[in-house]
């Protein structure tokens, strides 16, 4: 069977990030530590993956590690434009999103550990960090699974009455599940107020965006009359800038969109990937050398003079020592007890004291 | 007490709860303005308004797992499956989005969403569409399971499961619908996990659920009046919780069991329970213990020959009578 | 939840079929006999409906019974371009198409009483019709299910290296499935030779297009970067001149499309459909009078010359008495026996003599 | 005989088959390019080229609908799911159009699809990935279901579900991909529906598939050294069609019997095989049937509970020692 290359060039082609974003309102209506507070976010997600990434390599972490490396500005971009009312879920690739929400390192590396002290009490794993405390619901394993849960937290925002949007997460490979497509006429029919946002990252596992979608990504919108927009995904104030439009057109209007982010992953789809069949090893040195999205934005911060080289620096090194002792942390922490398994499952039988069911809950 | 039908008893929890708690909401597709496929919901778009009774498209995956998202942030949905047979193309979202978020947050979120619709077969309806996943929900921890065989028990249960933090699939009956039962006026709640013995007897223990029941009611009658012999049919009412304790003291009573179910056989609830039987109760079996489920092929439409398909009153009367042999 | 009412026009403003699709060389090239076969197809389609609708009264018939009446010429457009290796599949809704592709009325009157001498055997009821030896895939019950199907029929014919195409039928309330969506990304990516087919007569049971579809049906196809169209669907002239198009692209060139023909059904969604919560009695009234595909296409084939009324009405005789006999045929055929529930399961059961396997098939 | 992984088992199987016959295709995400997710296909994309192998997008309900459709016209294609776990999203294919295409028609369709692709836990992949679905599969008449322990098995029923007309559903398990056995270089098949008894032995039977075989087993060997228990395996190799008179036999012999698998135990393949041996060794059976399967709760992440929460051979043993009491 021939395959013919979709019209959308190839994410090689996306062009260097155009300057200027910084100018955008809501960009440059931030505070000095705001900038330097997305800044630090970026670097401590790096890092972070960076030191899980070892500590897999120790084989301290089990099944899948899937590092967001290359992505920063996406996460934080996105998360940093969030109120009191704005929610967040994702697939599996899903710690930048956790520390751009902020959740605390500690709890993510003893996630991966397995431990107890684990932000999933070691149940979910690298897949599946949450913390609905900062309206964060996941971390999903199922590619495009998580999308009409987003359509759902955006449903109750707007059956509450409350000004806020969801953000649903997923990659330029989930596209192609048909939940994805329900929730976006869901979506647009209810007008709920969620912004998908397609992280592309030119590929899924080892499959090139062009040999695994016809057509353009985001525009697939215009099918359900959903507004739809593109940018590029290396500059922190142009994710900004555009999500920044669609967040508040839902917010106030509540009204849904499709974005598309063009980013890159450095690493193998997860750890496990040869990552060798696929790509060029100089596709990703030059991904590295022109657009990663921390040298960018620290070049941006430099120049506007928010930033200098020695604070970089010590944000860097702090951010190192943190996920050191995060290890150090996971490390030290208990694993669940045999008798864990078979709590988490039911509400019901986790409140013990408000149950009202009978009979025999659990089987052998 | 009234005599109500099945459908109403539904119909009344739903009305009910919608009252009790702004954050019900009933979804579906043709829920609202058609009055539903089944008409269970009839009246409640003009008593609650479409804020609260939301047509959907045919969309289940979508709108299901929309449902699921929306429960995490609190609201209680009840979602119609116009049959429970169309889990089917969103059994990612039922099964794993429902059964596990809670699991793999550590317990951090929970999901109070109730699915309900109609599981059964015996109304031609061809094999697309006659599915009876209780079963299959059941094998998933994390989920309960309810399968109501009258409408005091509909009523009940369906109040329990809509106030019940986990999510609960609620497995209603096309033909039960129009069966009409006595329900009290003022309020109740049937607790989940509660079986319920609907006859009682001596010989002979029937564990059945859903229109089983009613079947192995109809034979019982005939097994008493026609062949003298006594028989106590435990409906279980729901299949996960489940209460193994009501079906173990039958059993020590009459040493001997039939299970009746709708289940295509092969690990059908039945399976489940004879495990369960037979490793509390070895000593007190007489007799191995038998089955009668739905003969073994895709549901046939041929109207006479899906009669034949499925536990019928006489199928449940020779199986007992080869039983007590 | 309010729900904006879809960019796309109610299905009452469908204009009446414009003139001159005669003219289109598909049609055009048709024999009189052609013209007129495609006339008597459409009759029988209409009283075989009607005897089957008065057997379900009388109880003769269980479950579901969708009718196709008011759509005939859908069918009938469509299935008088096929060649020989052209496939169709469709929905519940498939009676029409059956008798389109050539069926006989006797196997599926039986069919309909769940006799043994029925297509299926009485296994598969109203909604489930085929003849493989047609090239008619069936009858399927699941919404949108058959889709991905039709997509398989084209990969088939394409694998293959034949010059077909394949048919892939749905109502307009199927377009909301994922499984839709999947095939024609699947379709687009691979060029496969189907054509989608919405047969949009306004309604998905009791909702109305504009309440269940956000957007345009067929236009979604833009996102996949694949042809499509919309035509009118009571004038049999501009469904053969629209298909044709279409077909010859997906035979020719392995190029997909999706079309959406505008059609209308008189009767409920199905016999048991109350029909009177969701549109008016005037609006059938309507399209009975000015928009009925068989008599729109009596008219211009008399005013063609092709037809006179006496042959039109010998036609429609013979239809109504052939559906009697059908009718006939049915109540006296035997009903499938207990044994014969549990055959048709496996091809390996049925086939003893070829039989490999050992083991229990069937349990108890 | 040469020692090879069941991996290449696997792949083995089907390159022959592919060289046998040219409407067999492979299909799925990753198989072809990059060699299979779990390396499984590699290579064939380089032998057979893209006509044969084919990659497709992240869209199980739409690739694996395609195949059906495709097979119906004589296409027998091969469908990896990277995991069996993702049949989540393609259940209704698969177990609506796959499954009954041939009985709604009357038998006038016939579907030679292959679904292949690992099913099991124990590789921290968490609640979502670690489905073990052989009972929901085999619960629906028209499909049959397999599952090779080893890679002489692997090679020689995959072989035969090509060939077969039926839909024939393979699970596989990404544990076992590494592990060794010999098998033949001259052609072989094992037909489906046949049990193999991996160990002969006297006091108690265990029936097991997949790597519960494995782990049944291990805990054998120590039964026999450490306790003196003489443990008969039988592997069921296929769980539908079944192969029953091998269990009986077993049990008939042993009088005691321990049934392993992975599956969650409500309503998993123990049940279904705890049903059938009571009922037909009721009077061989010298006490309960007991069972070993997943604790009861969504598969874990954390690597060392997750490893408990399988049927480890110590569970095994335990059961065992218990069972003999
Ligand atoms: C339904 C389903 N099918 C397949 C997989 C296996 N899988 C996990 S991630 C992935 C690739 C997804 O790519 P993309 O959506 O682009 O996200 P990215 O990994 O690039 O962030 C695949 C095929 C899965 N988890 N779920
Ligand atoms: C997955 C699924 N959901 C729901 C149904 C019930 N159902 C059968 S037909 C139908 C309406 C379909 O409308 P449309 O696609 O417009 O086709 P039409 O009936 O108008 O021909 C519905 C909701 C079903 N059969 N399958
Ligand atoms: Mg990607
Ligand atoms: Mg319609």
């Amino acid at each position: 069977m021939t395959k013919k290359p979709s019209a959308t060039a190839d994410k090689h082609d996306v062009p260097a990030a155009p300057a200027g974003f910084g100018t955008a309102p809501v960009n440059a209506a931030m505070t000095r530590e705001q900038k330097i507070e997305c800044f630090r976010q970026m670097v401590r997600i790096r890092r972070f993956e960076e030191r899980s990434l070892r500590a897999y390599q120790a084989k301290k972490i089990g099944g899948f590690l899937h590092l967001y490396i290359g992505q920063e500005a996406v996460a934080v971009g996105c998360c940093s434009l969030m109120g009191k009312n704005d929610h967040v879920i994702t697939a599996y690739r899903d710690h930048g999103h956790a520390i751009a929400v902020g959740m605390e390192m500690n709890p993510l590396m003893a996630e991966l550990y397995g431990k107890a002290t684990g932000c999933s009490k070691g149940k979910g794993g690298s897949m599946h960090f949450f913390d609905p405390s900062r309206n964060y619901w996941g971390g999903h394993g199922i590619v495009g699974g998580q999308i009409p849960l987003g359509a759902g937290l955006a449903y109750a925002l707007k059956y509450k009455g409350l000004k806020g949007a969801a953000m649903a997460f997923m990659g330029d490979g989930a596209v192609n599940q048909g939940a994805v497509h329900e929730a976006y006429n869901l979506a647009a029919l209810w007008q709920l107020p969620v912004i998908f946002v397609i992280e592309n990252n030119g590929y899924s596992m080892g499959t090139s965006q062009a040999r695994s979608s016809a057509g353009e990504l985001a525009r697939r919108a215009e099918g359900y009359g959903i507004a739809w927009g593109v940018c590029d995904g290396h500059d922190l104030y142009e994710v900004r800038a555009t999500m920044d439009k669609f967040l508040r057109a839902a917010r106030e209007e509540s009204k849904p969109a499709i974005v598309e982010i063009r980013t890159y992953r450095y690493r193998g789809h997860s750890v496990a990937d040869p990552d060798n069949t696929y790509r060029a090893k100089n596709e990703i040195e030059e991904y590295r050398k022109t657009k990663d999205p921390i040298q960018v934005f620290q070049n941006i911060l430099i120049a506007e003079g928010t930033l200098d080289e020695a604070t970089a620096g010590q944000i860097d090194a702090a951010a190192r020592a943190e996920s050191d002792t995060s290890a150090e942390f996971a490390e030290a922490s208990p694993y669940p007890t045999v008798e864990d398994i078979t709590k988490d499952v039911y509400w019901e039988e986790d409140n013990p004291s408000e149950k009202k069911s009978q009979g025999r809950m659990f089987f052998d | 007490m009234p005599l109500i039908t099945y459908r109403e008893a539904i119909r009344h929890a739903l009305a009910e709860e919608l009252h009790r708690d702004p954050n019900v909401v009933v979804m579906g597709e043709e829920v609202a303005q058609f009055n539903g496929a089944y008409k269970v919901t009839e009246g409640l778009l003009e008593k609650f308004g479409p804020q609260r009774i939301v047509d959907t498209p045919i969309s289940e995956a979508g709108f299901i797992g929309m449902g699921i998202g929306a429960s995490m942030l609190g609201i209680r949905p009840v979602m119609e499956l116009m049959f429970w047979s169309f889990y089917s193309v969103a059994f990612d979202q039922i099964l794993n989005n429902a059964a596990n978020v809670r699991y793999m947050s550590g317990g951090l979120i929970n999901c109070p969403i109730v699915i309900r619709g109609p599981a059964n077969g015996g109304t031609n309806v061809g094999a697309t569409h006659s599915h009876t996943p209780e079963n299959i929900c059941a094998n998933h921890p994390g989920v309960k399971v309810v399968c109501p065989a009258t409408a005091y028990d509909a009523k009940g249960l369906l109040k329990s499961a809509i106030r019940d933090n986990d999510p609960v699939f609620f497995f209603e009956n096309t033909i039960l619908y129009g069966d009409k039962g006595e329900v009290p006026t003022e309020e109740y709640l049937i607790p989940l996990g509660l079986a319920d013995v609907k006859r009682t007897g001596t010989d002979l223990t029937i564990v059945a659920h859903g229109r089983a029941v009613i079947n192995s009611l109809a034979a019982a009658e005939l097994l008493q009046k026609e062949h003298d012999i006594s028989v106590e049919v435990v409906d279980l009412r729901t299949i996960r919780p489940l209460d193994e304790e009501t079906v173990l003291a039958s059993v020590r009573k009459t040493h001997r069991v039939l299970l009746v179910d709708e289940n295509k056989p092969f690990c059908g609830v039945g399976a489940q329970l004879s495990y369960l039987i037979q490793e509390k109760a070895f000593d007190d079996l007489d007799a191995p213990i038998k089955r009668v489920s739905a003969l073994d092929a895709p549901a046939i439409y041929s109207p006479p020959l899906e009669a034949e398909q499925l536990p019928t009153p006489q199928r449940i009367l020779k199986a007992a009578i080869e039983l007590l042999r």
